[in-house]
């Protein structure tokens, strides 16, 4: 068995064993689930606008939904950015202790929101079983909120693990891209209160 | 009931036309699979055969092959203007479809129920309104404009010698034009999977002369017939005090059921059960005392009844002319 | 291996390890033996082999379906099978061979073939590859155990609604249906996403993208239509469930819902799974075509071009499915014009093969052959496909046998031909043995006319006026003797597809020895061994050309400085693969397995109680977790390894 | 470890087979054998007579297709001209826990069958046996007195209740 004497040989042994962003692999895997999801998102925004197309009054038999509990995940959300931010930055200079608050004040926010959430689905004014109209705005708001769940509970972990260890250097690439997700997380609201909150007013 | 359902044999203008764009098609399709299949062919006949072992021909990486360019290119041209063609066409054709003059057209709405047709002739005057089922008579010759609604899940409303289908959706209500050109007896099936007895959703469409279909429509305009003798009073009774009052209607009578096929000229009627069995006596009593075995899954409960009740039931409605 | 060294082209040798390499590498890259090591497994090419002979036995499964519905049609008013039955095993067989064969099968391939074309040592994200089979697995397994217990689904493979609402479909049929979707379409999104990482970031040094084998470009663009088309369905199915389960109205015309929402949602997704089936084929048939041409394929730039163009405009044309529903003239054009024009990157692709074929030597073996009945019955099912594609043609032959025949013809000629060719093709990788070359030759000829002789007669039927799905039909149509002649092609079919299975079966065992290149192909998985060892390549090539083991320079060397004890992939840059990082990959777990379990239990509960939501994903949570956290002993080997950006 | 994997396997299989009464479309409706009309004791046409204690079970009520027809049968013969959708109307409500004549299925039975005095009418000669014990399952549906796996989800209707299948139980108690 003869390794086949090559006339190019290239030595790698000096590339780093992990990188920051789009480089990495990570960073491939995390952005196709943001690309699934945000799919998923349109289309349930599609869905929303086609309930709309059928009736003439929008909302149809309902109150729309009201602003304060939404708006203020609006706000919290925005501002969680700051820190969210500052992880980011804070892992990708592998500064455990930094990332580790970072973390913990970044959960602090997405806390904040789901107790928001919670009011939120309450301010609907409208049952997911009331008419198309409701089933649209909760699959909407549904889907938000299974997202921060998820991220919420990634967080969980990924501060877990920064306290306890057993820690590595690419471990900072998974802080870093699980504040990634959380950028998205937070500006598929945009679009999303726009629906709940703003369309039912305008539109 | 040797009713043709054939879109190769259209029997109105609408089918006339598409049937026209099929023609189109075919040839054209012919022609490029003949020429597709025909430089296949040669490329297999010419080209040398090979082995594993042959070596492989690595010139091809680095040539342009000018010759293959040119070939490819013609080719890719040629189906570009083909289809393009064929777009036209089509667009064409289904403008022709749309543009049938409605003057003085025949307004029918046809309702879609599992798994039979509902059918009522619109009149501006009320009293000339009437009501059948599954079986659609129309004059020669004269637009008709139905009315296509669903009252239960998806159907699709298809007569192949007459016209394309048509979707009934709850929730939607569409519109066929559609003109008989020669008369007939055309056979329509649901064409949209709906259930059970989808296979067993066929009504009938006959073409009249107009003079014949006035005939037929001021006939279907008349109440029930009174019974006429003892036996067809008992079975009137019989009717009347069985399950059949709680769904079936009988104008004329008590009977004012709408959940299944008006029966008030059922007599006049080519087929029962959906175009699905001749209208004769012994179908008839069949599918009254088990009509499940028949359609299974259809709507209709079988109906436990004593002989001689049967037989007068069937005197009475063999007499609903 | 004596006879493998004689079978390979000189100009490059097997790339193959020597003892004391081969041990360490197999010891990185391999897994326990055992049961526990058996679940444990992620290796691509046992993920692969795994997604192929289930999805394989599933097409087993949905071709006894069909047979079944062939026996029941061979002659009118036939009593066999009552509407209850039929109406679940149509939609058992467009299920099974959609969600259950087609997608997975194609995926499956691509899992296993993939990384060895690129050069890679695995696949990106192998575990979440091997939990996306075993959700696979699990979801048929759910879909045949409620079939077995007559709560098979009825509403047809596109459910439409109301009729796999909860109106009219009681009970929980529909709802397995559903959730069958959520399993299936988790199961490929995963592995698209495992597919397109690795197709960018694991190429071997040298593998530029405009160097990259037709067949990864077409798993590449099938990854991507997967990212964006399944989630409609999966929506889709969602909101199905919900308003059978908790009574939303997604789909109730009485409270501002629409049934016809359904069908854009579903046909949104419908339409480019059909281009999701074909495309993986299109990569295939240029893979054998150029192998058994013995020179490259003609037009690379153009069969690409093509296959991204068919990837893109397969979601242009979803509403051709919904021409007999009310349309606004405007939208029947645009997308008569759409559905007609897709046809052009297909037939560019057709022309560039037939001038490779003109300009080639061909050597006629199995898997030539039935690539080339691609190009008899692709092309017509292409032809009808035109037709159905013109709306006014459509009114005609929509949701007819003109249909059933045309989707077979796409589907069976586009895509199965060409797997079954693949298979052929691939068989000596796979297994170290070869496929016998007479029964190939049978299984072809029988399934070739079997196929035409079933399929060819509907086109007929249809335009006489028979309608699909329907479980009988009346005797006095005239479509008896062209049902029973297709009968008899379904027959033929059957017995194709026994010849099939025996030559595996003896191949596998007694089969000539392939050795690394029976075919003396060019791309690089014939460069490993056959069957390749758990590491695929003992070193990592440096490419210097299109066709690698072709070309003089094609293998220009190898990559050093890879840890040979621990599974460590090189990362390459998207465009122009040079070297980039080196990726430390991770190592067997029976962690994707449990959590699959936990999966399972979540979905099928989710079936019965909306709480099962809630408490169920639980264990999901936790095997998950259990599953990401990094153990003590692998970090420290890591740390030592470990060299920052 | 092995007899606890023989349980749940046990389970499953029990799961399974209620699966497979539950899924079955019996379009014969053969008359269910443990309650022929004359088996169907009587129960004396008085309000607030006691229920039955020996139930006579309806096969039905373990079928979802037949409670499925049981609740198109409800609208296609009018119990919601009196009844609405469960609310009640000239009629009394049928989705609480009162009973005036009891809950068991033969007294629904009978109360369709024969009728009861103020307005029921007697359908006992115009609607076919086995649909009637198909309305008794469906009424008895409506009050969330069936597993909800069997009870209909909501209809493509107006929704003006809650669907059947996720009602809570109302415990039946007989008017006095």
């Amino acid at each position: 068995m003869s390794r086949r004497e090559a006339d190019e040989v290239i030595d790698v042994s000096a590339l780093p064993t992990y990188v920051y962003g789009h480089r990495g692999i990570i960073w491939w895997g995390t952005a196709g689930m943001i690309a699934i999801e945000s799919t998923v998102f349109a289309l349930a925004g599609f869905t929303y606008f086609y309930v709309r197309s059928r009736v003439d009054q929008w909302p149809p038999s309902a109150d729309a939904p009201d602003l304060l509990w939404g708006t203020l995940a609006l706000a919290i959300a925005l501002l969680s950015l700051i820190p969210n931010q500052w992880t980011k930055k804070a892992a990708e200079e592998e500064n455990r202790a930094k990332a580790r608050l970072g973390l913990f004040i970044c959960l602090g926010f997405a806390i904040g929101l789901l107790v928001v959430r919670v009011f939120e689905f309450s301010a609907l004014n409208v049952r997911w079983d009331t008419n198309a109209y409701g089933s649209a705005v909760w699959m909407l708001l549904g889907l938000h909120t299974a997202h921060l769940l998820t991220d919420f509970y990634d967080s969980v972990v990924l501060t877990a693990l920064t306290v306890t260890g057993p820690w590595e250097g690419k471990r900072f690439v998974d802080v870093s891209e699980n504040a990634m997700y959380w950028y998205f997380v937070v500006i598929a609201w945009v679009p999303i209160y726009g629906m709940i909150y703003l369309a039912p007013r305008l539109l | 009931m040797s009713a043709i359902q054939d879109s190769l044999r259209p029997a109105g203008v609408q089918a006339a036309q598409i049937y026209d764009l099929w023609l189109l098609m075919l040839v054209v399709c012919t022609i490029v699979f003949a020429a597709v299949f025909g430089a296949f062919v040669m490329a297999l006949w010419r080209a040398p055969r090979a082995t594993e072992r042959t070596a492989p021909d690595v010139a091809a990486i680095s040539s342009q092959e000018p010759k293959s360019l040119l070939a490819v290119s013609i080719g890719l041209i040629v189906s570009a203007v083909g289809l393009i063609a064929l777009i036209i066409a089509s667009v064409l054709t289904d403008r022709a479809l749309a543009a049938l003059p409605l003057k003085d057209g025949l307004v029918i709405e046809v309702t879609a129920r599992q798994w039979w047709w509902d059918i009522v002739y619109d009149d501006h005057e009320p009293s000339r309104i009437f009501r059948t089922a599954n079986e659609l008579h129309i004059p020669v010759g004269r637009p008709v404009v139905i009315k296509l609604k669903s009252s239960d899940v998806i159907h699709s409303f298809w007569v192949p010698n007459l016209h394309g289908k048509k979707d009934l959706i709850p929730g939607h209500t569409s519109l066929i034009q559609l003109r008989a050109d020669q008369p007939g007896v055309y056979r329509g099936q649901c064409a949209e999977f709906c259930g059970h007895q989808h296979a067993k959703m066929a009504f009938l469409v006959i073409a009249h002369e107009p003079q014949d279909f006035e005939r037929w429509a001021q006939s279907q305009r008349q109440p029930a017939k009174e019974p006429e003798g003892e036996l067809q009073k008992r079975g009137r009774e019989v009717f009347l005090s069985s399950p059949c009052i709680m769904c079936h209607r009988i104008d004329g009578t008590v009977a004012q059921g709408r959940q299944a096929p008006d029966l008030t000229h059922l007599a006049s009627r080519r087929t029962i059960a959906a175009g699905t069995l001749p209208n004769t006596r012994g179908n008839l009593g069949g599918w009254i005392l088990d009509p499940q075995s028949t359609k299974p899954g259809v709507m209709m409960p079988p109906v436990a009844l004593a002989a001689a009740d049967l037989q007068a039931l069937l005197a009475y409605l063999e007499s609903l002319h | 291996m004596a006879a493998a060294r004689a079978r390979v082209p000189r100009s490059a040798p097997a790339i193959e390890a020597d003892g004391d390499l081969h041990a360490r590498l197999s010891r990185a890259w391999g897994r326990e033996g055992g049961v526990a090591g058996w679940f444990s497994d992620i290796d691509h090419k046992t993920s692969g082999v795994r997604f192929i002979v289930t999805a394989f036995g599933f097409f087993v499964a949905g071709g006894i379906l069909a047979a079944l519905m062939r026996l029941q049609l061979s002659r009118p008013e036939n009593t066999l099978i009552g509407p209850d039955l039929y109406n679940q095993i149509f939609t058992m067989h467009g299920t099974t061979m959609m969600f259950l064969f087609a997608v997975p099968m194609m995926l499956g391939v691509g899992v296993y073939i993939v990384p060895l074309m690129v050069g890679a040592r695995n696949i990106a994200f192998p575990r979440m590859v091997a939990f996306a089979y075993w959700v696979f697995l699990f979801g048929g397994l759910m879909l045949y155990t409620a079939f077995f217990f007559n709560a098979g689904p009825d509403a047809g493979w596109f459910s439409y609604t109301p009729l796999a609402g909860p109106e009219f479909t009681p009970g929980k049929r529909s709802d397995f249906w559903a959730q069958l979707i959520t399993y299936t379409e988790v199961s490929a999104l995963l592995v698209s996403i495992a597919l397109i990482t690795t197709i960018f970031k694991l190429r071997a040094p040298g593998m530029t993208i405009n160097r990259m084998p037709h067949f990864v470009w077409a798993m590449l663009v099938t990854s991507f239509v997967v990212v964006f088309a399944m989630p409609a369905v999966m929506f889709a199915s969602t909101s199905l469930i919900t308003d059978r389960l908790v009574g939303t109205h997604f789909f109730n015309p009485a409270e501002g819902g629409d049934a016809l929402l359904w069908q854009h949602l579903f046909w949104f997704f419908g339409h480019p799974e059909v281009y999701l089936i074909f495309l993986p084929a299109l990569g295939m048939i240029s893979m054998i075509i150029g192998t058994f041409s013995r020179r490259p394929v003609f037009g690379y730039p153009g069969l690409v071009i093509a296959q991204i163009a068919t990837g893109f405009f397969s979601f242009g044309l979803w509403v051709h499915h919904m021409f007999a529903t009310q349309l606004p003239e405007v939208g029947k054009a645009f997308f008569t014009a759409a559905s007609l024009l897709i046809a052009l990157p297909t037939a560019l692709q057709i022309f560039c093969w037939i001038a490779t074929l003109w300009t080639g030597r061909l050597n006629f073996k199995t898997p030539l052959l039935f690539v080339l009945a691609f190009f008899v019955i692709l092309v017509i099912g292409g032809l009808t496909g035109i037709m159905l594609g013109s709306v006014a043609l459509d009114l005609q032959i929509h949701d007819t046998y003109f249909v059933v025949a045309h989707l077979h013809y796409v589907l069976i000629g586009g895509a199965v031909f060409p797997l079954f060719g693949a298979f052929y093709y691939w068989f000596p990788k796979i297994t170290g043995r070869m496929l016998s070359e007479t029964l190939g030759r049978w299984n072809f000829w029988l399934f070739f006319v079997g196929f035409n002789v079933t399929f060819f007669p509907m086109h007929n039927l249809g335009l006489q006026g028979m309608p699909r799905r329907v479980y009988t039909y009346p005797a006095d149509m005239g479509w008896n003797v062209l049902n029973a002649i297709a009968s008899v092609g379904a027959a033929m079919i059957a017995v194709s597809m026994l010849l099939f299975v025996v030559n595996v079966a003896v191949s596998y065992r007694r089969g000539a020895r392939a050795g690394a290149n029976p075919w003396s192909a060019s791309s690089l998985e014939w460069a490993t061994p056959s069957p390749p060892p758990p590491y695929n390549f003992a070193a990592i090539p440096v490419l210097g050309g299109r066709e690698p083991l072709w070309e003089e320079k094609g293998i220009a060397g190898r990559v050093e400085g890879l840890d040979v004890d621990t599974p460590m992939a090189l990362v390459t840059t998207l465009v122009d693969a040079k070297p980039d990082h080196r990726s430390i990959q991770p190592t067997p777990t029976p962690w994707p397995f449990l959590s699959a379990v936990a999966l399972t239990m979540f979905f099928v509960g989710s079936i019965f109680s909306p709480w099962a939501v809630v408490w169920l994903s639980i264990p999901v949570t936790i095997a998950v977790t259990i599953w990401f956290w990094p153990r003590e002993q692998e970090t420290q080997e890591h740390l030592a390894l470990e060299r920052r950006p | 470890m092995n007899n606890r994997a023989g349980i749940v396997a046990m389970s499953c299989a029990c799961l399974l087979l209620v699966s497979c009464e539950r899924e079955a479309r019996r379009f014969q409706q053969p008359a269910p054998t443990a309650a022929t009309p004359q088996a169907v004791p009587g129960s004396d046409i008085r309000a607030g007579a006691q229920p039955l204690t020996k139930a006579t079970p309806n096969p039905a009520e373990q079928n979802a297709y037949a409670v499925a027809q049981g609740k198109r049968l409800f609208v296609w013969y009018n119990c919601v001209g009196c009844h609405a959708h469960g609310g009640g109307g000239s009629g009394p409500a049928l989705m609480d826990d009162k009973w005036l004549y009891g809950a068991e299925p033969v007294n629904v039975y009978r109360t369709i069958v024969e009728g009861r005095p103020n307005g029921m009418p007697a359908f006992g000669t115009v609607i076919p046996e086995s649909q009637v014990w198909q309305l008794v399952a469906y009424v008895r549906s409506m009050s969330g007195l069936l597993r909800p796996d069997v009870a209909p989800g909501r209809d493509d209707d107006l929704a003006a209740v809650p669907p059947e299948s996720r009602r809570e139980p109302a415990v039946p108690k007989t008017a006095k």
